[in-house]
């Protein structure tokens, strides 16, 4: 049966199902026991399961994200999460230098995954705002994924904690109750490594994900009124990547505008428009254009951040350029 | 020796925090959230006043600081205005950071203070730079370096209060031990009761003091300081006392029992300065009263002055004062 | 007057120089002091200079980074060393929070240089060899420089010190005492934000920095040998970039390599080819090839390291394909 | 109490150790270095023995440890081989790293042992995850967390250290205090003198023992495991002694004072485990000599053994690898 549920709900039922379907699935950091996480994404969770399966942590998120590993190691599922994403630059030896190159080295699974509440349009400035995906997704033995709706925020959790390694699971916080949609109450995986098709289009595909996401809808919506009939492509797995995906959803319009919150100077866009210059060269009919936050860090104020983040202008014009080419 | 002066200032300035903050408050739960007042929320000192007060009241014209995040009082004794305050909070133009941070996310160099980031702990490995560099050039000044329970469960707060002690850096580390971090108590932070109990770890001296009596406060950090400037290394110094609001304006701290805020508001930083200056002759209800009517004032004042000014607008400059020329 | 000297002493001669010039320039790391750097490279520099201006600190990176903050601030201009580039991930917050974002949030300049040692070919594995330049070129507020001779060596760091915002000079520490060039005796500047040309060519151009320019001159030297011309930039500034520059010596060529040593997915070389088809999509006549390390951690042993490397073989065939394009 | 069989397998260890690294010291002095033997250089335990085998000899069969670089007496006696050890510092097929990591970088989850990383401390904090796992599955098991008096100065340590006090985590930390830090003495490390002393900021109990006398070592860990074992949580054991090598072996330790050295000598070991069993009438020099002569005849054997091994070869498996399935 599938109900709507807002994002956050589908991430707390993820949690819940996947912890009551087994008992090596746990989840602990930072005010997340009772009192719910500041988000209130794990409200009540404590109450429903195992003792010591929620459990809430001293203020310490490189010993959080160690404990992860350890207890991976001993066959554990642990779920630690970063109460902002901002704050995992305090634990970034143990994601990336820890975890990261562990089965490599020695053979061992960490099956671990890590859920990072992650990007800004909340006006809470450069400490709680920032998308920091592209260091991780340059760092090999990693995961990282990055939901835009209710269902694969489920789905690609649910597929996080069963995975054996570990995946940082980058949350989008500013959609936890403003993003709804139809969620199945059963478990399902959404499976890394697969693009999402948002809408098809015929002239150009905008390559986005997470926050950005409903932006390129809207931008479609404003495109079609002009008889532009743009395709919308969620990434959301962007390590891995399905790079096959890409290019192939790339070769139908052969224009493409690659968006994202993070800011475009060295951000994952690059990977994407640099992918797609060198694989599908001869069916660019136009430059890939890359559209994301200024290289600024985020600011405070609402009116700064709107200007800071991608606009649907941005778009509109990116569009228009690309279709005069 | 404290002063009556003295004595009646630091009076002041525990209206004036608690004034302003309250404000904040109410402003947070009275304004037309679509079109604020304050943007996002406020993190406030109420309760706990005495302990940003008292220890800031020690420091000399060329000390500096490294506020945390209810160092509200410490700002107004160091000579920001509650109108600069207003206009942080506000995000508008003339705001001590442009808008481009919000609420407690300040400091000045102006000032002699450091300008808080975030990330709990943090700002302690800069105070000891300050410390470094007063030292390094022969001058006999000391720094204030101000974190909270939680923040000490922090790697970096280890590395500072270790690094600051094997090089004798004049620094004075000042905890404020509200018992809360969100909502996780002091007891799920750490199993030691005193936190200054780990000065001995660093072969730094340390004492305990009632964070809600003003002049105790400072005493201690006057000492404390004292011994920094005489080239004898830091020490530390834990206030004890209660965050007697929720943790931000918009958290309602149902966790806490509700004995422990009974017991604390017993202990009220104002109450108690008003007692100790009633004791000792200086001051009576009638002072006490027209303090904090002129002081609404004041208030009222400054708040039709922030209103005046502009919301911030971003412009090239967003880009430009990235980098200092 | 100019002489040889290695990359090593280039920069050990700037930082010399430096402290000589400017009292406030000082350095400080671990094991920098009489035992002149586990590298050498700050030999006996502290009988060369005033007390403190050359210190050995305790284990702790994030304090030692938390220090230059705090003394740029000051009005010193600090010079940390970080032992091994790797080694920054565990003071990542102090970069990418404290230091990056503090001039755009209170206009207050940070003038101080880390200094990284970076990059692998040297058989120690994964936590002693990593390129993680793309981490800061994606945070506004650093600038990120990496020199690949010794007259960049010490003009880029010349520049680096004099410059009012945070630097990260990531030395290519394998060529400490393997590249030796002229060297001018007297302090000189090397300008951020313009590329190097290292050598001119007509067929194609291979963008590079660091560890691998040597790699791109030997590729050069064999494409000769078939009659191919390549022409070599250094881009050397990676933030700020010399967006002009490498746009206009693109129009020249038509093809391009981008060859960096740290890997390739996610890595720098995304922004650049991400930049040339932006920008000069018309004048490609062919995709931008980047070479980078594969997607492994920095395996250990030579046979595994050299697999993990670019390669002679993939600058060659990368430039057989542009060519037959 | 330790039995008679017990304290000779224990001075078996130290032999073992000291024969092996003895070895590594001199091959890598002796061997070719354009085909070299041994890949990079050796990281060594002579003269500090003791901790190693004193500490893992207090473990029980099911109890984990995190070892720290110079815990080769621990490794040995938890099951690896000398010939393992040596493919790992060859770099060779059947090496327990594969090549992927060389010399100290080691551990394997079949033994109980995690897998070292460079960064200092960063192995207290999955240490305490493996110790959580034990507890959350309600098993008595322990863990032991090697680190040094100059990993001791790093944030995560204290992290680790608090994190395992509040929940009480069954881990021994153990302290191997070899008084330097590559060319650092722990004097500017910090400005305790004894590191145990900061058990009290953790509320957590701590013993110092003579690092040198492999029985009290045992001793000490022994008992603390059992706290640690029946529930009561973790707790720190301080070994004194001394590193009698260079940092590495390319390192001649010029820095220490000769009669450093010479004092601590006296205290080998080797020579206080003889000296103890020869006055408790367990074993004489004759004995002695054949333990050395045997373990002498073994690793030649081994040596044979392991340089018939293949260098290891790269191919697909270095991307499959990466990641576990
Ligand atoms: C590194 C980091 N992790 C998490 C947070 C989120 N956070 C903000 S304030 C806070 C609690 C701080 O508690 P304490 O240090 O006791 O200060 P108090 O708020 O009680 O004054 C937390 C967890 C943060 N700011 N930084
Ligand atoms: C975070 C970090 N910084 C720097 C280094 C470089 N380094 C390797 S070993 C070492 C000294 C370690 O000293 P100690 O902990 O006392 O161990 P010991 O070598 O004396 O056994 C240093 C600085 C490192 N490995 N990790
Ligand atoms: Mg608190
Ligand atoms: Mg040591």
């Amino acid at each position: 049966m599938t109900r709507e549920l807002f994002y956050a709900d589908a991430i707390r039922e993820a949690l819940l199902q996947e912890m009551q379907r087994d008992e090596n699935v746990y989840c602990f950091g930072e005010d997340i026991g009772d009192y719910g996480g500041v988000f209130g994404v794990t409200m009540g969770l404590i109450k429903e399961v195992r003792p010591m399966q929620v459990r809430s942590t001293p203020l310490s998120e490189a010993a959080i994200l160690g404990e992860a590993v350890g207890a991976a190691i001993y066959g554990l599922r642990p779920v630690p999460e970063i109460q902002f994403g901002d704050f995992i630059s305090v634990a970034m030896s143990q994601v990336v230098d820890l975890m990261a190159s562990y089965h490599y080295r020695v053979g061992t699974a960490l099956p671990l995954t890590i859920r990072i509440p992650s990007g800004g349009m909340l006006h809470i400035g450069n400490f709680h705002s920032n998308c920091w995906e592209n260091w991780f997704t340059h760092v090999p033995g990693l995961k990282v994924v990055v939901p835009s709706c209710a269902y694969d925020a489920k789905g690609l959790l649910v597929s996080a904690i069963r995975d054996n390694n570990p995946v940082l699971f980058f949350e989008q916080k500013r959609m936890y109750r403003v993003i709804k949609d139809e969620v199945p109450e059963e478990l399902y995986e959404v499976p890394f490594g697969q693009v999402r098709d948002v809408c098809d289009g015929d002239d150009l595909t905008i390559f986005s994900y997470g926050n950005m996401i409903p932006l390129a809808e809207e931008a479609a919506r404003e495109l079609e009124k002009k008889k532009i009939s743009a395709a919308i492509v969620d990434v959301r797995s962007l390590l891995p990547l399905d790079k096959d995906g890409i290019i192939e959803r790339f070769r139908r319009t052969k224009r493409a505008i690659v968006l994202h919150e993070a800011r475009t100077f060295s951000g994952f866009g690059g990977e994407i428009a640099s992918l797609l210059q060198e694989e599908a060269f001869d069916d660019m009919a136009a430059p890939i254009i890359r559209i994301g936050s200024i290289h600024t860090p985020v600011p405070m104020s609402p009116n700064l951040e709107k200007a800071y983040l991608p606009s649907l202008n941005q778009v509109l014009e990116a569009a228009d350029k690309l279709m005069r080419y | 020796m404290l002063t009556k002066e003295d004595k009646l200032k630091m009076y002041h300035y525990l209206v004036l925090t608690r004034t302003f903050e309250d404000w904040i408050f109410y402003i947070c739960h009275n304004q037309d959230q679509k079109n604020p007042m304050v943007i996002g929320k406020g993190y406030l000192s109420t309760g706990q006043e005495a302990i940003s007060v008292g220890a800031s009241y020690a420091m000399q014209e060329n000390d500096w600081m490294a506020p945390s995040h209810r160092d509200v009082g410490a700002h107004l004794l160091r000579g920001m205005s509650m109108k600069d305050l207003l206009l942080q909070y506000m995000g508008r133009e003339g705001s001590p950071t442009k808008g481009r941070d919000g609420n407690v996310h300040l400091g000045k160099s102006e000032l002699k203070s450091l300008a808080f980031i975030s990330h709990m702990g943090a700002m302690t490995a800069p105070a000891n730079g300050v410390a470094f560099a007063m030292k390094y050039k022969g001058e006999k000044n000391a720094v204030i370096s101000f974190y909270g329970d939680g923040a000490a469960q922090q790697g970096i707060v280890h590395e500072a209060l270790n690094y600051a002690a094997v090089q004798k850096l004049p620094v004075v580390f000042v905890i404020n031990n509200n018992r809360w971090a969100i909502s996780t108590p002091v007891s799920t932070q750490t199993s030691v009761e005193n936190l200054a109990d780990r000065a001995v770890g660093y072969g730094m001296p340390s004492s305990i003091c009632e964070g809600n009596n003003v002049y105790e406060v400072y005493d201690h950090v006057a000492s404390a300081l004292d011994r920094a400037r005489a080239g004898e290394g830091p020490s530390m110094v834990e206030c004890k006392s209660m965050r007697m609001s929720g943790h931000g304006t918009y958290d309602m701290a149902k966790y806490v029992p509700e004995e422990e805020f009974e017991e604390w508001k017993k202990k009220d930083p104002i109450k108690w300065a008003e007692r100790i200056l009633k004791e000792e002759g200086l001051a009576d209800d009638a002072y006490f009263e027209k303090v904090k009517a002129d002081i609404k004032e004041q208030l009222n004042k400054d708040i039709a002055e922030a209103v005046k000014h502009e919301q911030v607008r971003p412009g090239p400059q967003e880009l430009a004062d990235v980098y200092a020329e």
